[in-house]
C-alpha cells in the first residue's frame, strides 16, 4: 500500500472552488516588473481529491494513536483528545498576536498559571513559554548563563561541559551560543565521572548541561556533588529537560542545584508530536538567571477575581536576552499543555514520574528475564532503560536496526537505537506511564519471538519490515542521489 | 487515574516481577534530600468537564472583534478539511519519522511540502521547516555567514524595512556568533529600503544583504535591483517573503539578473495556520542547490525500498546535530512537522489559482479600506511606494488612543508604529485581507471617523 | 465548479466517448416541457468562507445559558475523545456495511455496542440502533403486536407518564395499522401509574404495557410490579428507559419476578450525543432473545471467514425491507449508525463506574436544586414518588411568564407542563445534571427568587 | 489485520478517570427494590486503550474519504468537510431542543432557509423537514395521502401501487400505513407498463409510488402519461427522492405532478452516510397535502433583518399528521445539508445532476466498450445504470458477488448488487458527480483485468476478497448460529 503524490492527481483547470475567492480582482498598480510570470507549482485538485489523498497518507503512519512507541528520550505518551479539542476553541484559534490584551484575557489566565504550575513543579523561580522548541529551550539557557558571565564582568567563561552521552543539541547549543564544548566522560555505572568533571572545571567554565536522569536512562547519583563542583567553579548548571517525564512532581531540577531549566511540553506535557513538530521548550530559571529571561512573559496585576494579565517586555525585564519568536512561542501548544497540566493536577503530575518509572522497570526486568543484555544491569531503571544487542551482533550478525525493523512488522514502533552512541548496538527503551501492562508484556514476547526468528534464520530479520507500506528504504542512495521535491510539480502547474 | 491504565492488581504484580515493594523503591538511588517534594501550589486535578467549562469561558472572552492587524499575522479562511485531516491522530501524534517505513505518510506529506515550497518561491530546495518566520531568518544569517566563504566579516545588512521583532530575533540568535548587523535606513518618501544607504557599503566585506518582500510597511521592494546589488557586491541576496503574495509577485527564484536569491526565509502562517495568538506557525526556509550542504534543519529525500518502491526518508541527517553534535548546521532538532502537514493539504485545496485569488482580493480590499480611510480628514497614506496588502496610515491624533477606543468598539484598527520607529508617531499599519466584506471595510471607516470626530470635538 | 472535480478537457472527452454533444444531451430522454427550470429563489453560491462566517455568526445567537431542561434530552459531558474519532472519515463517509469485508470497523463497532446495550439494559439481544427514542417506541409497539401471538386486540396500554412528545408519535406512526392505545392515568400524589387505572383492564385483551423509567415526571415507576402486571395479563412488558439511569436502577432484564422485560427502548441521547437542538439522537431497541425475529432495523453477527478468522455482518436481513419488502418488521433501512459509533466510544471511556458517577451526581444535583428552589416561598414539589434526576415543582405564578423572564437572565428554568396537562397549571419540570456546579444551582435559586418576588410586587 | 474486540482490553478497575464525575454521591433515598444489583456489562479501559481501539477499527473500513464508493442508489459522493464543522459548532452543538425559540433564532433562520431552498429545487408547494431518513419520509408521505382521502371521506382508497423495480422501503412503508401493496410491472425498456398501469388504478388507488430517475437507471419517459392515469382515478403520485441526484436543478419532481415527495439528504445533499445513518428524509408537498404536513415545520413572521423564526405546531397546521420525532427530527444533519445548499448555490445545484449524469453515461459507455453487457443498452444512463453478468455467470460461473468482492482487492467498493431484483447478476452502479474521469478509467480497467482473472482462473474471484482486514464471511452461518453480542462482557465488567 502506498499513494501517489498529490501532484500525480493534479490536472490543468480542476479546483476546490469553494475553499477561495472565485476571482482574482486586477491588481493592475503592480509594477510589471515585481509580477510572477511564471507558473506557481502547486497541484490542482478537487476537495474529495485532497480528503482522500491525506487520509490514506495518514494510515502509512505509525502514531500513538495506532501503536506502541517506546521510542527512548521521546516519551510517547498519550496525547489527551481534550488538549487538542480545547485550545482549538475559535476564540482562541481567531485571536490575532497583536490583538490588544484586553482582549485575550482568556489566554493569558491560562498562560500565567501554566508558568505558575511549571515553576512549582520543577522548582525553579520563574518560567518563560516562549521557546519553541526543545532545542531553542537550550539555546534561551546557555544564552543565559552567557548574559549572566558578562553583566557579571566575568566574561572569559565560555566552556559549556556536556557529558559523552548527551543528546547532540547540547554541544551544537553550546556553539550557537559561541561557546566551546568540553566533553565529561560517562563511568562504567553511567554516572558523569566526577574525577574527570572537577579537572575540566576552570575560570572558563560557563556552566555545565546535563540531563538527569541521563540519555543512558539513569538518575546521576552524584548530582549534589556535580551542582557543588560547577558552581564551586563559578559556572552554571543547566538541565535538559528532555527526560523531565522520569522526575515529573517527584524530584525537582530546583532542589538538585540546577540554574536553569528547559523542558519539552511535548514530551512531559503530553501536546503532540505532529510528525515531527510543533514542540514547546518552556525555559524555567533560578534566582541567579531571572533577569535574563526571554520575552514575552506573562505578568499579573492584581489579585482573584480582579486580576489582569498583560506581556512583560523589556520593559519588564531589561535584562532579558530579548524575543526570540515574532509573537509568543508557540502559544497553541501552550494551551494543550495547561490543560494537560489541569487535568493531572499535582498528584497526576506525580503519578507520571512514578508509573513510568514503574512500567519502565518492569519491562527492563521482563527483558532481562528473557534473555536480553542490559547496558547497565546493576541500575534501576529511570523512565526509560538500554538494552544492548551487542552479543546479538556478535553471534549472529543481527543488528539493533534489524530487530527495530522487525519490531515495525510485529506492529510496534521501535524503541531509539544506535543512541546514546557509546552504548553499542543500542536500544534506548521508553515505554512511558500510559501504557498497560499487557502492552509490555506483548512487547516483550515479540522480543522474544524475534529472536527466535533470529536464531532460526538471521534473513527474516535482514529482510524486514515485510509488512508495511514499503520495505527496508536505501538511505545512503537518498542522500547520495538527492530527489528533494517532485520535479514535473512546475510543469503540471502550467 | 487519569492517562494511567495500571489496575491495583497490575502495580502489584510488575512490583513482584520487579522485585521491589512500592513503587517509591524504585527511586532510591536518587539522594533522599531531593524526595520530599511539596506541590501545594498547583491546583488539584479538574475533571474534563471542568476543564471544557473554563476553557469554554476563557475563550469566549478572547473572541469577537473585526481584525485589521496585520504585521506578520494574517486572518486568512482555512477550509475546514485543512485542520480535520491535519489533526487525524495518525499525523498528529506521530514522532518524527525516524524509522521511515513506519512513518511514509509524515515523510511524504513533508515532500510534497517542499516541492510545492520551491514552486512557489522559484528555489531549488526547501527543507521540512523552521520554527516561525523570525528564527527562519536567524537562521539564514548563520547560514549565509556559513555558505558565503569569500566573506569574512559575518556582516549582514539589515534594512529597516525588516519586521522589527524579525530583527530582534535574529540579533538575539546570531550575536553570540559574532555576527554583525548594520541597519540600512528606509526612504521616508517610498518606504523602501533607502538605496543611498545601501550605497555607503558598497565595496566593503558583506556576507549577506536581506530582502523583504512585501516589506514591514506593506511596500514592495525593487528586489531585482536589491539581489543585484547584494551578488555583485559579494553578498548573499537572503529573501524575506510572504509566501502568500508569491501567487502574484515575482518569486525570489528570478530575483535581479543572476540565478535569483541565494535564500528564502518566510512566515509560513498564512498558509493554513490560525492566528492563534502568534503559534505554533512555521519558518519556510528554501536555497539554491549549491547552499544544500549548509542548510539548518530537517530535509526528506525521495529513495527507494529493497523492492525498488518508491519511499521518503529524512536525507541530509550528516548536517544534523543529532550526527554531528558540536560542529550541526543548527542547534535545531524539531521542525513545525504539524503546521507543515496543514499548509501542504492548504495549499493543495488552494492551488495556484486559489492562492491567486486569495492574493489578489487581499490587495484589492486593503486598497479599498485605505481610499475609505483617506477620505477621512487628516487621515494619509504615509509612503508613495505600491504595496501589497498592508500600509500605513497617519492619523490626526494619537494612533495608540484611537485604536484603544476602536477595540472597544469591535474594530482591532492596526498596529500603532510610534513604539517601532522614530518619526512614525501617530501612524498606523492597517491590512484588509480576503475575510473582509465591503461592510467591513465601512464599519472600520465610520468607526474612524467617529472616533476622530469625537477626539477632535474633546482636543 | 465545488465538489465537481471536471475539468474542461475532461467533459469534451467523456462527451466525445458517448457521442454526444452537450450534457444537455443526456437529459433528451425527458420531456422538454420538463426540462425549463427556474431556480430563482435560490440563493447564489456562497464561498465556504462565507458560509463559514454566517453559520459562526448564528451558533453565536444560540449559544449560552445555564439549561436545567431535560425532559427527554439531556446535557451531559461528552468527552473530547468521542467525537474527534467518532467524525474521523472513515467512520463518518462510509455506507451502511452492505459489503461487510471493507467494513469491518463499522460493524465491529456496532457489534461492540449491542454487547455494550445488553449489559446495561440485561436484555438478550439489541439492535444496531432506530432513529430515536420516540419512534423507538412506536417500532416496539409494532413489535409487540406481531410478538404477542395470542393477542388479537392490538391493544397497548400506554400510560400518561410517559413522555407526551413519544406518545405523540406512537400514536401517529402506529394509528394506521389499527393499532389502539389506552391511556392510563397517573396518581396526583406519586406521580407514577395509577394502578387502579390499570386494574380495570386485568383480563382485559391486552398486547402490550408500557413501562416508563423513570418517567416523564422523573419519577420512578415500580417497574417489577407493573411487568409482572402486564406478564400475568397476558401482555407483554415494554420498557422505555434513559439509558444513564440503569447504571444505577434495576436493569429492565431483570424487571418483575418472570424473565424480565420483553422489550425495551430508550433515547441514546444521555451516552455522547450533543443536545443538538434534538438530533441526530438514536433510538434503542432491546429484546429477549425469543423475540428477535419480530425486532425491527439492522443487528449485526459475528461469523468467520474462509480462514476462520472473526468477522462481523449484518445478520436477520430476511426480517428487512429490502429483502421482505411488503412484509418486513419495518420500513426502517437507516439506522444512527455514526451515534452508536460515539456512544459505542462514550461508553468505552465512560465505563460502568463512569457512567455510576454521572447518574449518581445528576440525582444528587437535582436534588440539591429542588432543595434549594423549595426554599422559595410558594415554590414546591408536585409528586412525592422518588426521582431520577428531574423532579416538577408548582410555582406560586404563572409557570411560562417566569421561564421566559429567567431565559432572558440567562437561565433556562425546566419545561411549563401546562401544555401537557391538565392540573399541572404552574408547574416546571427541572432538570441538573452532572454539569452544574453548586454555584450554578445557586444562580438559579437567586434567579427565581428574584422573578418570583417581582412578580409577587407587580400582582 | 484485524482488531480485539474493546472488551477484550477491558481490566478490572481500569478507567478513563477524567471523562466522568471521579466519585458517585450516594443515592440513599432510592428503594433498594428500584436499584441495579448486577454489573453493567461495560468494558474498563483507558482513554488510550479506547482511542487506539476505535482509530484501528475506523481504519478497517472502506469510505467515500477513502475510497471510490459506487453504490447504486446510495449516492456516495464527497461530504464537503465544512458541512460537518460548521454544523458542530458549540452554539449550535450545546442548544437544547426546548430552549426558547429566542435563544434559536440561529438555527431557525438556517432550517428556514433550507426548508425555501428544498421547495424551490424539487417545485412543491412547502417542505417539512422532520422525517429522520427516508423511510421515514416515505411513511409520511403515504401516511399524508391516506390523511388527505380521509379528510375528503374517500377511504376506500387503500391500495398502493409500487412498481417491481422499486426500493424494498416502497412496500413495507404502504403496509406500515395500512394499505395493500399493488405491484406494477415493468416493461422491457425499463420504464413503468403504462397499460397495467391502467388495469390496475381503481376507486381503491391511494396513490402510486415511484423513484425517477426508477432503480433501473432510467428516467420514466411517461411519466406525464403516469400522473394523469393516477391523478384521473383519484390517486395521488408519491416521488422517492433516493434518486434525486439524477434531476437536481434539472427535472422537478412538482412539475413532473407529483403530489408529495421525501428527499433522502444524506444522499441528494451530502450529509453524511456515517456507517448507516443519521439521515434524513424530508417531504415536499403540492398543494393537495399541505395541510397535512408533520410538525415541526419552521415558519417566519416579519421580513428582512427583522424576521422571527418559531416552530408551526398542530396549532398552526391542525390536520398535521402530527410528530414523528420527539423534537425536530435529525436537526444537526440538517445544518449539514443546509451548508452544503449554500455552497453549491442554485447553478451548483443543476450541476449536481449534470455531472452525476455525465459520469453515469461515461461509465456505462466506457463499461460497454469493454465488453460488459447493459441490462438497458438502448436507454441513456440517469446518475446510476445496470450491467449484468448474467453471461459471466453462465459461462464461467463467477457471480456478481464474486466480481464485486474481486473489486475490493483492487481498492473500489463494489456497486449495488442483485437489486433490482428483476435483472440477474445485476450490478447497479453510482458513480456521482464528485468523481473525476481518472477514477472512472482507473474502475473501467479493474473490471477488464478482473474479467481477464476470471478467464484465466475462476477461483481467483471466488477466493477474494485477499487483501483486505478479513476474507469472505460466512453470512449464512452469521444467520444460523446467532452470535449478537460477546458473551464475556458481563463477566469481565464484574
Amino acid at each position: 500500500m502506498t499513494e501517489k503524490l498529490i501532484f500525480e492527481y493534479s490536472r490543468p483547470g480542476r479546483r476546490a472552488l469553494a475553499q477561495a475567492p472565485a476571482e482574482a480582482p486586477a491588481i493592475d498598480d503592480i509594477p510589471a516588473a515585481l509580477r510572477r510570470e511564471s507558473p506557481v507549482g502547486l497541484p490542482q485538485a478537487s476537495e474529495m481529491d485532497v480528503v482522500r489523498h491525506y487520509t490514506r497518507l495518514s494510515q502509512l503512519n505509525f502514531s500513538i494513536d495506532t501503536h506502541f512507541y517506546p521510542l527512548g528520550s521521546c516519551t510517547m505518551k498519550h496525547n489527551p483528545r481534550a488538549c487538542n479539542t480545547l485550545a482549538s476553541l475559535p476564540g482562541f484559534l481567531n485571536r490575532h498576536p497583536l490583538a490588544p490584551t484586553s482582549h485575550g484575557q482568556g489566554l493569558l489566565a491560562c498562560l500565567y498559571e501554566l508558568q505558575e504550575m511549571l515553576t512549582a513543579v520543577t522548582g525553579m523561580e520563574a518560567v518563560s513559554l516562549t521557546p519553541m522548541a526543545g532545542a531553542q529551550g537550550e539555546f534561551t539557557g546557555v544564552a543565559m548563563i552567557k548574559a549572566y558571565h558578562e553583566s557579571r564582568g566575568d566574561s572569559a567563561r565560555d566552556e559549556i561541559l556536556v557529558p559523552d552521552a548527551a543528546h547532540g543539541t547540547n554541544p551544537a547549543t553550546a556553539v550557537m551560543c559561541g561557546c566551546k564544548v568540553v566533553e565529561i566522560p560517562t563511568d562504567a555505572d553511567g554516572d558523569v565521572d566526577t574525577a574527570a568533571l572537577r579537572d575540566a572545571v576552570s575560570e572558563r567554565t560557563a556552566g555545565i548541561m546535563l540531563t538527569n536522569p541521563s540519555t543512558l536512562g539513569v538518575f546521576e547519583q552524584d548530582i549534589l556533588e556535580i551542582a557543588e563542583i560547577v558552581h564551586g567553579a563559578g559556572g552554571l548548571l543547566y538541565y535538559d529537560g528532555a527526560n523531565l517525564n522520569a522526575i515529573l512532581g517527584k524530584v525537582r531540577p530546583g532542589d538538585m542545584g540546577f540554574d536553569v531549566i528547559h523542558m519539552n511540553l511535548h514530551k512531559t506535557f503530553s501536546t503532540p508530536h505532529g510528525g515531527g513538530g510543533p514542540g514547546s521548550g518552556a525555559v524555567g530559571v533560578g534566582k541567579r538567571l531571572r533577569d535574563f529571561m526571554p520575552i514575552p512573559v506573562v505578568g499579573r496585576d492584581g489579585e482573584g477575581d480582579g486580576a489582569t494579565y498583560r506581556w512583560l517586555t523589556e520593559k519588564d525585564i531589561p535584562h532579558t536576552i530579548g524575543r526570540l519568536s515574532a509573537f509568543m512561542g508557540n502559544s497553541g501548544v501552550l494551551l494543550r499543555a495547561y490543560v494537560y497540566a489541569r487535568l493531572l493536577g499535582a498528584e497526576g503530575m506525580t503519578r507520571v514520574a512514578e508509573f513510568a518509572t514503574l512500567n519502565s522497570n518492569y519491562l527492563m526486568t521482563r527483558l532481562r528475564e528473557a534473555g536480553f543484555d542490559l547496558a547497565f544491569p546493576d541500575r534501576r531503571a529511570s523512565h526509560e532503560f538500554i538494552v544492548t544487542l551487542k552479543r546479538q551482533k556478535q553471534q549472529l550478525d543481527v543488528s539493533a536496526t534489524d530487530v527495530a525493523k522487525r519490531l515495525l512488522d510485529y506492529g510496534f514502533h521501535a524503541p531509539t537505537i544506535y543512541f546514546p552512541l557509546l552504548v553499542p548496538e543500542c536500544f534506548l527503551i521508553e515505554p512511558t506511564e500510559s501504557e498497560s501492562k499487557e502492552t509490555l508484556d506483548a512487547f516483550v514476547d515479540a522480543m522474544i519471538a524475534i529472536w527466535d526468528e533470529a536464531k532460526a534464520d538471521a534473513t527474516t530479520l535482514k529482510n524486514a519490515p515485510v509488512n508495511l507500506p514499503v520495505r527496508r528504504l536505501d538511505e545512503v542512495a537518498a542522500a547520495k542521489n538527492l530527489d528533494l521535491k517532485h520535479d514535473s510539480a512546475t510543469a503540471i502547474g502550467a | 487515574m487519569p492517562f494511567i491504565p495500571h489496575t491495583e492488581d497490575d502495580i502489584q504484580s510488575m512490583l513482584a516481577t520487579i522485585g521491589v515493594d512500592t513503587i517509591d523503591d524504585l527511586f532510591d538511588e536518587i539522594d533522599p534530600s531531593l524526595r520530599d517534594v511539596s506541590l501545594d501550589t498547583i491546583p488539584a486535578r479538574a475533571s474534563e468537564q471542568a476543564v471544557t467549562r473554563l476553557m469554554g469561558e476563557r475563550a469566549a472572552r478572547d473572541a469577537g472583534g473585526l481584525c485589521f492587524i496585520g504585521a506578520g499575522a494574517y486572518e486568512h479562511h482555512i477550509p475546514a478539511a485543512v485542520w480535520e485531516l491535519t489533526t487525524r491522530g495518525e499525523f498528529y501524534s506521530a514522532y518524527t519519522p525516524y524509522q521511515p517505513e513506519a512513518s511514509q505518510g509524515t515523510l511524504q506529506v513533508v515532500y510534497e511540502y517542499q516541492t510545492m515550497m520551491t514552486g512557489l518561491t522559484g528555489m531549488d530546495v526547501a527543507n521540512a521547516s523552521l520554527y516561525d518566520g523570525a528564527s527562519a531568518l536567524a537562521e539564514a544569517v548563520l547560514m549565509a555567514v556559513r555558505a558565503n566563504r569569500k566573506s569574512k566579516a559575518s556582516r549582514i545588512l539589515m534594512p529597516a524595512s525588516v519586521h522589527p521583532f524579525y530583527r530582534q530575533v535574529a540579533h538575539n540568535i546570531c550575536a553570540n556568533q559574532g555576527i554583525t548587523f548594520e541597519a540600512i535606513d528606509y526612504d521616508r518618501t517610498t518606504g523602501r529600503i533607502d538605496t543611498h544607504a545601501l550605497e555607503r557599503w558598497a565595496g566593503e566585506d558583506v556576507t549577506a544583504l536581506v530582502i523583504p518582500q512585501p516589506n514591514f510597511f506593506g511596500v514592495l521592494e525593487e528586489v531585482d535591483t536589491l539581489t543585484d546589488w547584494a551578488q555583485s557586491n559579494g553578498a548573499l541576496a537572503i529573501g524575506v517573503v510572504n509566501p502568500l503574495s508569491l501567487a502574484v509577485l515575482k518569486e525570489p527564484g528570478r530575483w535581479g539578473t543572476g540565478e535569483g536569491a541565494d535564500i528564502v526565509v518566510g512566515e509560513g502562517q498564512p498558509l493554513g495556520a490560525p492566528l492563534a495568538s502568534g503559534g505554533p506557525y512555521f519558518g519556510i526556509l528554501c536555497c539554491r542547490k549549491k547552499h544544500v550542504r549548509q542548510m539548518p534543519g530537517r530535509v526528506v529525500g525521495r529513495t527507494q525500498d529493497m523492492d525498488g518502491r518508491n519511499g521518503y526518508v529524512l536525507t541530509l541527517q550528516p548536517r544534523e546535530q543529532h550526527i554531528r553534535r558540536s560542529k550541526a548546521t543548527s542547534n535545531i532538532c524539531t521542525n513545525q512537522g504539524l503546521l507543515v502537514t496543514a499548509a501542504t493539504i492548504h495549499m493543495s485545496l488552494l492551488g495556484a489559482q486559489g492562492l491567486e485569488n486569495t492574493a489578489a482580493t487581499c490587495i484589492a480590499n486593503t486598497r479599498s479600506l485605505v481610499a475609505k480611510l483617506t477620505e477621512i480628514d487628516g487621515v494619509e497614506s504615509v509612503f508613495d511606494g505600491t504595496a501589497f496588502h498592508e500600509t500605513v496610515l497617519r492619523l490626526p491624533a494619537d494612533a495608540g488612543a484611537v485604536l484603544n477606543i476602536l477595540a472597544e468598539r469591535g474594530v482591532f484598527g492596526g498596529l500603532a508604529l510610534a513604539d517601532f520607529y522614530d518619526g512614525l508617531d501617530n501612524t498606523v499599519l492597517v491590512c484588509a485581507t480576503e475575510t473582509k466584506t465591503e461592510a467591513d471595510l465601512d464599519i472600520y471607516a465610520q468607526a474612524l471617523r467617529a472616533v476622530l470626530a469625537e477626539q477632535a470635538e474633546a482636543a
